[in-house]
């Protein structure tokens, strides 16, 4: 195709660069430099969308962020992406895409339908029907769910990848328009640390849309130019283009989205796609522009109907004819300024239709002076065109503007170039708590005082005549720099110099009159994405959905892509005309990020995949993994869960880990339990108040259980902790819980206790942990530990020594959790392998075993000891498992005492831990099914409490259970049930909670 | 003590001996871990002077005083972790340097209301140099790394992605111009942050090896 | 009250939508009422309404200090299930969930209630137990609840990535089906019409700023538009109820964080449940309008600003970008966060206060949409008795004297 | 994302502290003595301002110290920050809300 509507020159485009793309189907060509939209204009496409509800025909209104009609679905297979902005995709060669929210096709779509019952379809319809019969809100939710949305969202995993990054900065400046550049010159030259983040892919931002400025006497474009270069000179400056400040955050910190390769078109090597900046800034400048606003009039959305601002773009910068003849309907300078661009292009101007009675200013004046037609005092009130406008309809206005006398005459035309007035772009303003002021004389909202270090400057302060805004930019960025505390360096020269263009004077009109009554005309849309009209608002109003966060949820105005950015202030603007108030009073709906939408796969980051979340992996994790151990997460560490073998299914290796443990000699890796070093005069003292036990007399060398509380009474953790100095104890924590213990201790001991004597220091990682358990522990011991005294006499139960295994200064600890001989080996972390290989080699002719987690949770069950976290769950006391024995009578105070004693705690039904042997011994009970007494007929149904742990026990030759049952300790001997999810009830009978040894005679041997 | 060759470092399963990083000529981040280090945690009333003094007749240097900064002589450097903490560390590769330095600590400030812990084998030792080694660390730390706020000889204790880190701008790298970072890291998360930072320095390429 | 209907739609649109009567009154506050209730959420709205149709007290207020539905009711995930664990939880969540599903009808506005299902994901051992703990002692209560096998959770979400990158692999899931999302604005809108048809006064733009008490009991409130004497105030106001209770001379145990939710652009439907993972902190579920909408976590710290801070959200879509490989493509629209006041056992407060006359319904943490029906005729009945319904019973302020604490943590750490 | 000045290392990032709720409340000396009201009083019951908030931080990723921050709870400006043990600041609470 050719670019029939491509100016032979001029624009920012590169016309030697052709770049071919394909939209909808069909081949066309563009130049480097186009958007997707300007290049689709240049081959006189307009169409290029269908509403959201009604799936009216949209063409391009704008030519930058605020694009509400223009989203189109970008790229294919894996790279798709919905709801793109064609004014804002960068056009590269071989781009695919495809119009939304159409079906079969763009031009003929079957949804249009919902056009022709647009009456029956008003705000809100939804809520008043589809309520009958009541079970079939699914069925229609189907087909309401299937009617709405955008775009298509991907359906394959994304090949690319994303970044993010802190970063500081002393200014940073948004946006690089004339206002943005002059702060970033002046805060630059300082010395400042300065970022100058644009959204676009060039700086300069609406100088690319006007024609014939000069600055300091050059051409804008030079001086752009100039501008970039001595920007990039300062070491302390960066340039972000392409890169989008998103959210404006407490404490002046600002979030940036970076499109670092998406311009590219294709594979992104190294280099992510796009990039998260995390930026603090000691001082903002916004620089953000403003945002031109429409007209609302019956029939203002077709194809061809653009923003006046918007058609001087394409002529300017993208040097393309957005239509061959052109009405210009404003209430405005802006769209002479327009009208003057578009007939220099060579584009016939039928016509400059303007609400105000007596146009004037600089730019009406050279309007008239070139000899457009201008029509004054009167209005469009209404166009013709199927998918593409094609007639407009005027009418002249009363006096005051508020009537539009008869119908007057029709104008040809394929474009119709609006404009409403501007609205600051003070989104990220506002986001920073910033209120915002309503300037009735600019007719539009600008920023109010700041809450944060922050000053917005240029047209998004509502300052629009070029000087002032290259002057206040300027003033913006020196102060900035000063007030981040930058002595400055250099002196500064003086702030570039132009001349003012003004929009003003002004005519404001919030909803433009028409020839029939209010209502009846057609439907004048305020939000086009949404597709909320005039008579939408006017409803919502009538059922008294009053506020204008009514209005907005009601109709859902301004809730689209595009967040309202054409279309809220015109609503804010007809509800107060409705309502008869102030637009201050109406009041604006708040401002949120993001600025427009950032891809969610920026907030992942690289964090994805293995990188997600840490996986945390003992010493002798390659070990295990070459054994093919299957592992489990707890908490972040990696655990063998079982070693199969080839084979073997995983109740297979459990029994045979088990058995071994028992008969002869079982290995573990308990490297992941937490250890914390506890030093100082007071440790004792301090272990006494956070223990439910007695500490005083532990003797150096020994070892002591015990149970952590929470101040509300509930049991929080476990463990053994060891006495090795006078005033020195190594304290072991559950895997889980390791960091939590810590931070609890340190909270009581620096906020509570201040005045004790104690310091604590993690050392869990400091040491590989390896348990030998079994009837050949010692004996396997005894062989690597050379001359150490292994004896009960000299190491008895409970108690820690120093020495040397396998040539390997250990820390030596004969604790069992298992219920048989067992000691655990502490040694330097980088040592575990070792001592772990040496065990292994020298435990082979008792047959040593490695066994898992999985095999310890049933060595414990068997014996009865808890696992905190299983048995117990935030609302256990020691009480309920009882172990009282473990809980100080004497102690006047520990963390937790007090709360035992409160009403609900010293109930004899609370849930107690009890066994429970099932009626069928090869029945293994689920974990977590509840008990109840007799059949159940009916539910909800009383429930005693629930199986905490259960499994097969190869010992025992039959299944055990722990249990929380309610007064369970009274119940010894009574048989409960446990009806299952399967339909199945099993019966069982409680017992106590040790199954195995009760007199521990397996461990004091 | 064990062979030496019989003691495995955090990273030692990567295998990173056998990767040189010859080829990757350009790369502007040089990644190593450090192998053998000592790392003795130290406790002790910072405004004590009697403290301080026993403290710089043991080492020979004064314990610094201001936040992040670290100070050292002869083999150590004594890194401020907070107002009564430092890390006395020595990175010349002796892997019973923390067993000593805590020893020796310990006897020197026998008399004061101190805690020594040696936890050398708890922590790994990534080096991070080169070009972009701020840039890749900025991704995922947010301390400001800038030469202005950050220079050489500061420590910090601050985050990296999803770990705790003691950051240490040693200037200490194959290229003396070029920024060079110790970061410690708790040994179990060790393996993660060099992936980590393999993966953040990726754009600007990247070479690894064993120190 | 006008009712709704396929017929009342056709004939107004035949007249151009002109003659709609309003959904409810705008009424200047009347000097006294038999009952105020302050907050006009979703929650305060349900009491009005039932304390007129259960317990036929008509002459009630209900004081909304900005506009209905403006609070947590009009900011939240739109999750609703009844699945929690304590029988306490279950007894009034499934009341709730069984007032839902028939609501439209009953309020005569469409909330839009869908069933499609909650999954709750697990991804380790423990996940896997406790998830089967709740199975168990949801069915026995009468609550329907199934486990799913990875396969049938990839039937119900084929996008689903079982493995998730390996770091959190998916192994099994429960699923509610009875559970699922409503039209959070129409739960306000519909009871504020309903309960205004009954003769509820509804008064916006009306902050309550103090309270008369004399001897104990409360004899009036002070609002921005005066005083209005009444005999019974019902606080229902989410995210002030520790202020409220500051004006009234008592505290809580109480603490208002900020939560976050956020959506991404609308598109065609692609997920057909609700789907949540305690472990790694996403919950999603798409609107009937397209977009994504997804939950993120609280800031950790108190906060008034409704306003949520940025590393909340990496962490919430880096969760979804997990489970979700192709959303990373998918683009954020909108962010925003609500005031969520939490109770140290993650359960509500529904029942008296230490002034006679005054009662609280607050603490519903980031989970009390759901039982805006269910809580709103349980606060109801205590008002109109003075004395709660045996299905608020247990969620006393006296427990955290007693210690008589429903500790929902595990369920709440999937809480919406 | 705020900016917390610790007291002991400078101004760091949010994601390097913890949070630890009200500031200044004191464990009762003898919890023996004390009735189960007050008791549910110090472990339960807290101050929830909305406005200037005495509340603890701990800087869990940095020097791991414990200390106090005076907060505005709706603009979150930090009036103060101050170590644990301290008394608070006298601030101008008024002209801060
Ligand atoms: C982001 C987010 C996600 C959530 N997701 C879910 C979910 O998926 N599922 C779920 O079940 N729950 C969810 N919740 C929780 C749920 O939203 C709330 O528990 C519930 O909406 C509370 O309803 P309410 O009516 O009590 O409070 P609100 O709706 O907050 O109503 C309280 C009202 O009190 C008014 N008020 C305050 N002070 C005064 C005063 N002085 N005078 C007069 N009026 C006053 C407020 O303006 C407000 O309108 C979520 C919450 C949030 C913030
Ligand atoms: N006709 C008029 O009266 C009228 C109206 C508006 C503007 N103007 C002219 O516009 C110029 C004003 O200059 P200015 O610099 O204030 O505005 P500008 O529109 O030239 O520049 C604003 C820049 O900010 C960028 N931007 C906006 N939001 C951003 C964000 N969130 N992140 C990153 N970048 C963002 C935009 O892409 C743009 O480049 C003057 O020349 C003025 O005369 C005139
Ligand atoms: C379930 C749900 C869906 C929403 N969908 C949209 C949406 O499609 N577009 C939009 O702009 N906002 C949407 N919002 C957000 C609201 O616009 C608004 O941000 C939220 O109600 C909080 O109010 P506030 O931002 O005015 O404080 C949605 C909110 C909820 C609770
Ligand atoms: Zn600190």
């Amino acid at each position: 195709m050719t670019q029939s509507f491509r100016l032979p020159e001029g624009g920012l485009i590169d016309r030697g660069r052709r770049l071919g793309f394909r939209f909808d189907g069909r081949d066309y060509m563009g130049c480097a430099g186009d958007t997707l939209a300007s290049a689709l204009l240049a081959n006189g496409v307009h169409l290029v969308g269908r509403s959201y509800k009604y799936h009216r025909p949209r063409g391009i209104l704008s030519a930058g962020a605020e694009e509400p009609n223009a989203l189109i679905q970008l790229g294919e297979g894996a790279r798709v992406e919905p709801n793109q902005r064609a004014t804002q995709i960068e056009l590269f060669d071989g781009l695919r895409a495809s119009s939304q929210n159409r079906w079969p096709s763009l031009n003929f779509d079957i949804g249009a339908v919902n056009n022709r019952l647009s009456r029956f379809l008003p705000a809100g319809f939804y809520y008043k029907t589809f309520m009958w019969p009541a079970s079939f809100w699914m069925k229609y939710e189907y087909i309401v769910r299937h009617a709405a949305g955008l775009g298509e969202a991907p359906r394959e995993r994304d090949p690319d990848h994303y970044d993010k990054t802190f970063a500081y900065c002393d200014v940073l400046v948004v946006g690089a328009g004339a206002t943005g550049l002059a702060a970033a010159l002046a805060a630059g030259r300082s010395g400042a640390r300065v970022i100058l983040a644009e959204q676009d892919s060039v700086l300069g931002g609406s100088l690319w849309s006007g024609s014939g400025e000069t600055i300091d006497g050059e051409p804008a474009s030079d001086w752009i130019a100039a501008a970039r270069t001595e920007l990039e000179a300062m070491e302390e400056v960066t340039i972000l283009t392409r890169t989008l400040a998103y959210g404006y955050f407490d404490h002046n910190f600002m979030a940036l989205v970076e499109r670092v390769t998406d311009h590219l078109g294709g594979e992104a090597g190294a280099l992510p796609r796009q990039r998260l900046w995390k930026l603090r800034a000691k001082q903002v400048v916004l620089a953000t522009g403003a945002i031109e606003r429409p007209l609302v009039f019956a029939d203002n959305d077709r194809p061809g109907i653009m923003l006046a601002d918007a058609c001087r773009t394409y002529v300017n910068r993208y040097a393309v004819r957005p239509g061959k003849r052109a009405v210009v309907f404003t209430n405005n300078e802006s769209g002479h300024l327009a009208a003057l661009d578009m007939a220099a292009a060579g584009i016939e101007v039928a016509a400059i239709v303007d609400l105000r009675e007596d146009p004037m200013g600089p730019a009406s004046e050279r309007a008239e002076a070139a000899g457009l037609r201008v029509v004054p005092g009167s209005a469009v009130i209404g166009t013709r065109g199927d998918r593409r406008v094609r007639q407009v309809q005027i009418a002249r206005l009363n006096a005051e503007g508020t009537q539009a006398l008869a119908a007057g005459e029709t104008l040809d035309c394929d474009l119709l170039a609006m404009s409403g007035g501007w609205n600051p772009s003070l989104h990220l303003f506002s986001q920073s708590r910033g209120k915002v002021r309503f300037d009735a004389g600019l007719g539009c909202f600008v920023p109010g005082a700041s809450a944060q270090a922050e000053r917005s400057a240029g047209a998004c302060n509502g300052t629009f005549g070029l000087n002032d805004c290259l002057a206040q930019g300027f003033a913006a960025g020196q102060q900035a720099a000063k007030d981040s505390g930058v002595k400055s360096g250099r002196k500064s020269a003086a702030a570039p110099r132009a001349q003012n263009h003004d929009f003003l004077p002004a005519r404001w009109c919030w909803e433009v009159p028409s020839d029939k009554p209010a209502g009846r005309a057609g439907k004048a849309f305020v939000d086009f994405q949404n597709d909320v009209t005039v008579n939408d608002l006017k409803l919502a109003l009538r059922e008294g959905y009053e506020s204008i966060e009514h209005v907005k949820r009601y109709t859902a105005t301004g809730m689209g892509t595009d967040q309202g950015k054409t279309g809220n202030v015109n609503a804010i603007g007809i509800v107060a005309q409705i309502q008869g108030r102030e637009i201050p009073d109406v009041g604006v709906t708040t401002f949120r990020p993001p600025y427009t939408p950032v891809t969610f796969g920026v907030f992942a980051g690289r964090d994805v995949d293995g990188l997600l979340d840490p996986a945390r992996k003992t010493p002798i994790h390659p070990w295990h993994e070459q054994a093919g151990a299957v592992f489990e997460d707890v908490g972040q560490w990696k655990r063998p869960w079982y070693f199969p073998k080839a084979g073997e299914t995983m109740h297979q290796a459990v029994n045979r880990e088990v058995k071994a443990a028992r008969d002869s000699l079982g290995i573990m890796d308990a490297t992941t339990l937490g250890k914390i070093d506890i030093q100082g005069k007071d440790a004792a003292e301090f272990l006494n108040r956070v223990y439910t036990n007695a500490w005083a007399k532990l003797a150096v060398g020994r070892c002591r259980y015990g149970l952590m509380l929470n101040e509300a009474g509930m049991v929080m953790d476990d463990g053994v902790t060891s006495r090795l100095g006078d005033a020195h104890y190594l304290m072991t924590t559950t895997t889980g819980n390791a960091a939590p213990v810590l931070a609890h201790l340190e909270e009581y001991l620096q906020t509570e206790w201040p005045d004790l004597d104690v310091h604590m220091t993690s050392v869990t990682d400091q040491f590989a942990t390896v348990t030998i358990a079994g009837p050949n522990a010692r004996a396997l011991l005894a062989e690597l530990a050379g001359d150490m005294d292994l004896s009960s006499e000299s190491l008895p139960h409970m108690s820690i020594r120093d020495g040397r295994v396998a040539g390997i200064e250990a820390r030596i600890a004969r604790i069992s959790f298992t219920g048989e001989m067992s000691y655990e080996i502490n040694v330097p972390a980088s040592c575990g392998l070792a001592l772990w290989q040496a065990l292994m080699t020298a435990g082979a002719k008792y047959g040593i075993t490695p066994y898992g987690t999985e095999a310890m949770h049933v060595l414990r069950a068997e014996k009865g000891f808890i696992i905190v976290g299983q048995e117990t769950d935030g609302s256990v006391t020691p009480i309920d498992l009882g172990m009282d024995w473990i809980v100080s009578k004497k102690k006047k105070d520990f963390i937790g005492k007090r709360s035992l004693t409160r009403p609900d705690m010293i109930k004899t039904d609370r849930k107690q831990l009890v066994g429970l042997l099932t009626d069928d011994p090869k029945e293994v009970l689920p974990e977590g099914a509840h008990l109840v007494e007799g059949a159940v007929s009916q539910t909800p149904v009383p429930m005693l409490g629930h199986v905490t742990s259960s499994y097969e026990s190869p010992n025992l030759g039959r299944s055990i259970a722990l249990a929380m049952i309610k007064g369970g300790r009274a119940r010894m001997g009574q048989s409960l049930q446990a009806p299952l999810a399967n339909g199945k009830t099993v019966a069982c009978t409680v017992t106590g909670p040790v199954f195995l040894d009760p007199e521990g005679t397996r461990l004091n041997d | 003590m064990i062979e030496k060759y019989l003691r495995q470092s955090p990273l030692a399963h990567l295998g990173l001996g056998g990767q040189t990083g010859d080829d990757a000529a350009p790369a502007r981040v040089h990644l190593a871990e450090r192998p053998f280090f000592g790392f003795v945690n130290l406790r002790g009333p910072g405004a004590d002077p009697a403290f301080l003094d026993a403290f710089k007749a043991a080492s020979g240097y004064a314990l610094p005083a201001e936040a992040g900064t670290s100070g050292g002589g002869g083999n150590t450097t004594a890194l401020w972790l907070g107002p009564r903490e430092w890390a006395i560390v020595d990175t010349r590769g002796d892997p019973d340097a923390g067993p000593r330095i805590a020893e020796h600590l310990r006897t020197a400030l026998a008399d004061h209301q101190v805690a020594v812990t040696d936890i050398s084998e708890s922590r790994a030792c990534i080096q991070i140099s080169g070009a972009k080694a701020r840039a890749t660390l900025q991704k995922g730390c947010p301390l400001d790394l800038h030469p202005r706020a950050f220079r050489p000889g500061q420590c910090a204790q601050t985050r990296l992605a999803k770990t705790t880190v003691l950051i240490h701008l040693t200037g200490g790298g194959p290229a003396p111009e070029e920024p060079a970072f110790d970061v410690y890291t708790v040994r179990s998360f060790a393996e993660y942050t060099w992936l980590w930072l393999e993966d953040a320095a990726r754009e600007y390429g990247v070479t690894a090896r064993l120190s | 009250m006008t009712r709704y209907s396929l017929f009342s739609l056709l004939r107004n649109a035949l007249n151009y939508h002109e003659d709609w009567p309003r959904a409810w009154r705008s009424p200047e506050p009347k000097p006294s009422y038999d009952a105020v209730i302050v907050g006009g959420g979703g929650h305060g709205l349900a009491t009005a309404y039932y304390l007129a149709k259960n317990h036929g007290i008509t002459n009630v207020a209900v004081i909304e200090s900005g506009w209905i539905g403006g609070g947590n009711t009009g900011r939240n995930t739109t999750i609703v299930r009844s699945n929690y664990l304590w029988d306490e939880s279950a007894a009034l969540y499934e009341h709730s969930l069984k007032l839902w599903e028939g609501l439209s009808q009953e309020l005569n506005y469409n909330v839009m209630f869908s069933q499609r299902g909650v999954i709750n994901l697990a991804h380790n051992q423990h996940d896997l137990k406790e998830i089967g703990r709740r199975i168990s002692a949801n069915r026995l209560n009468g609550v329907d609840s199934e486990f799913l096998t990875p396969r049938q959770i990839k039937d119900l979400v084929p996008i689903i990535d079982l493995r998730a990158g390996g770091r959190y692999p998916v192994l099994g899931a429960s699923i509610q089906r009875r559970g699922g999302t409503a039209r959070h604005d129409a739960v306000a809108w519909g009871y504020a019409r309903a309960a205004d048809a009954l003769g509820v006064d509804i008064i916006q733009q009306c902050p309550v700023t103090g309270f008369r008490i004399e001897n104990g009991r409360v004899s009036a409130v002070e609002t921005g538009k005066g005083t209005i004497e009444t005999g019974k105030v019902g606080l229902a106001v989410a995210g002030h109820s520790s202020v409220m209770a500051g004006l009234a001379g008592f505290r809580l145990p109480i603490q208002s964080l900020p939560l976050q939710a956020l959506v991404s652009e609308p598109v065609k439907p692609v997920l057909d449940t609700v789907v949540m993972s305690g472990a790694i902190h996403a919950y999603i579920s798409q609107s009937d309008k397209g977009e994504l909408v997804i939950g993120a976590g609280a800031d950790s710290y108190i906060g008034y600003g409704q306003r949520g801070s940025l590393p909340v959200t990496e962490e919430t879509l880096g969760a979804i970008c997990e489970l979700f490989p192709m959303f990373r493509r998918m683009r954020m629209l909108r962010q925003w966060g609500g005031i969520v006041d939490t109770c140290p056992d993650a359960s509500p407060v529904l029942g008296k206060t230490p002034v006679e006359g005054m009662y609280v319904n607050g603490g519903w943490g980031t989970g009390g949409f759901k039982s805006t029906p269910g809580a709103g005729w349980a606060y109801a009945h205590t008002i109109a008795n003075d004395m709660p319904h045996e299905l608020n019973a247990a969620f006393s302020l006296d427990r955290f004297r007693t210690g008589y604490l429903i500790d929902e943590h595990g369920a709440a750490a999937v809480a919406h | 994302m705020l900016v917390i000045p610790c007291p002991h290392c400078g101004p760091r990032c949010e994601i390097e502290f913890s949070y630890g709720g009200q500031a200044h409340i004191t464990r009762p000396e003898d919890p023996a003595a004390i009735d189960d009201e007050t008791w549910a009083d110090y472990v339960f019951m807290r101050d929830n301002t909305k406005g200037v908030f005495l509340e603890r931080w701990v800087h869990a990723h940095g020097c791991r110290q414990w200390f106090n921050v005076a907060r505005h709870t709706v603009t979150y400006e930090i009036l103060a920050s101050y170590e644990t043990g301290a008394k608070p600041p006298k601030l101008d609470f008024e002209t801060q809300v």
